[in-house]
């Protein structure tokens, strides 16, 4: 299967793409996957979402089709 | 509770008032507007960008869960995309509600909750030359 | 701050925004609409009177009174008098702010203390008509 | 001297006028003032304002020319 990592605002200045596809399994947890998109990465104060909707780092990412990095939000 | 979430590039013109019944005694209009001033540096605007179609699910969930502790009418929710100069408005938010404590209560906390939760992000000019 | 205080016979259109400087971050505006249902009595409307000298003044001490609790750059305040229908806004306020929780903060108690203490009265027509 | 006595809401039903222009002297208060005009009236919940600020039922009028009762407010 694949999933579709979505980067936005710092994390697209960080990993460099906005939209990237990227082969996994569906016991992968969002931590395992972007270890292997982006060594050394660590959340901090980064979310993730599945599917539109927060998740967790360490929880396999299912069924999931689009897993989504939030940095802090600042809308208004 | 009707709501009306949209999301827009241009130029904010609030939607003419339409009361939903004649029920409605408050409506709270809310404009957010881009200052010159963020943390003492003088801006020229700012620069948004969202997740629209999860910030659209979040904002959804959060308008059902503060109807439950503030019964309004209707929401209507509009938050600019792309560049905003200062002086113009990012974010409108109107409230209808029977009464005015729970529209005031609901507006609060719809922007306190979006401001935490709802993937938008706002950032300055200067932000966005430094990254390069 | 600058405060603009009316009393209007007529519809309330609220003026267009204008803002008084670039530090403005906050538009908040309210308006009191006449609702069809007032404990549990259907009307067609409300008739308000005001003391109106005395309305001006006290509107005027209330807002440099928040002024000083909640800083804000700009105060609008439109109150109709005489036959109000249901679904018409008997009352206008917009307050602008560098940031919405002075706006928010400003608005709520200015709300309160009208209530409480200036000179405007509301009745309905029932009331009315059992007066004589 | 003169007092202008105005009648607001249902002080104007009560009293039967919306102004009276009464004679009366500094040294009056308010409540003697209204009891001259209306025997048997009796404040309760209305406010008195001389020249436009609330005053004291029982404090001496003054050299005030404008005497407003003003029944429990209801603007909004």
């Amino acid at each position: 299967m694949q999933v579709k990592v979505l980067a936005f605002a710092q994390m697209h200045d960080q990993l460099g793409f906005r939209e990237h596809l990227i082969d996994c399994s569906p016991d992968e947890t969002p931590r395992a996957i972007l270890s292997r998109i982006a060594p050394g990465f660590a959340p901090g104060s980064v979310r993730v979402a599945l599917d539109l909707a927060y998740a967790e780092w360490d929880s396999p990412i299912g069924t999931a089709t689009e897993l989504a990095l939030i940095p802090p939000v600042s809308g208004g | 509770m009707q709501t009306h979430i949209s999301f827009t590039p241009d130029f904010i013109n609030p939607p003419p008032l339409q009361l939903p019944s004649r029920e409605i005694g408050a409506s709270v209009e809310f404009l957010g507007i881009v200052r010159e001033l963020e943390r003492g540096q003088p801006l020229a605007g700012l620069d948004y960008e969202a997740y629209i179609p999860m910030a659209r699910q979040e904002l959804a969930r959060l308008f059902t869960a503060l109807q439950a502790l503030h019964p309004c009418a209707e929401v209507v929710f509009i938050h600019r995309l792309g560049w905003v100069p200062v002086g113009e408005a990012s974010l409108f938010i109107r409230v209808l509600a029977a009464h005015r404590g729970e529209a005031l209560r609901f507006l609060e906390a719809a922007i306190d909750r979006m401001k935490a939760d709802v993937p938008i992000w706002k950032r300055s000019a200067s932000a966005i030359y430094q990254r390069k």
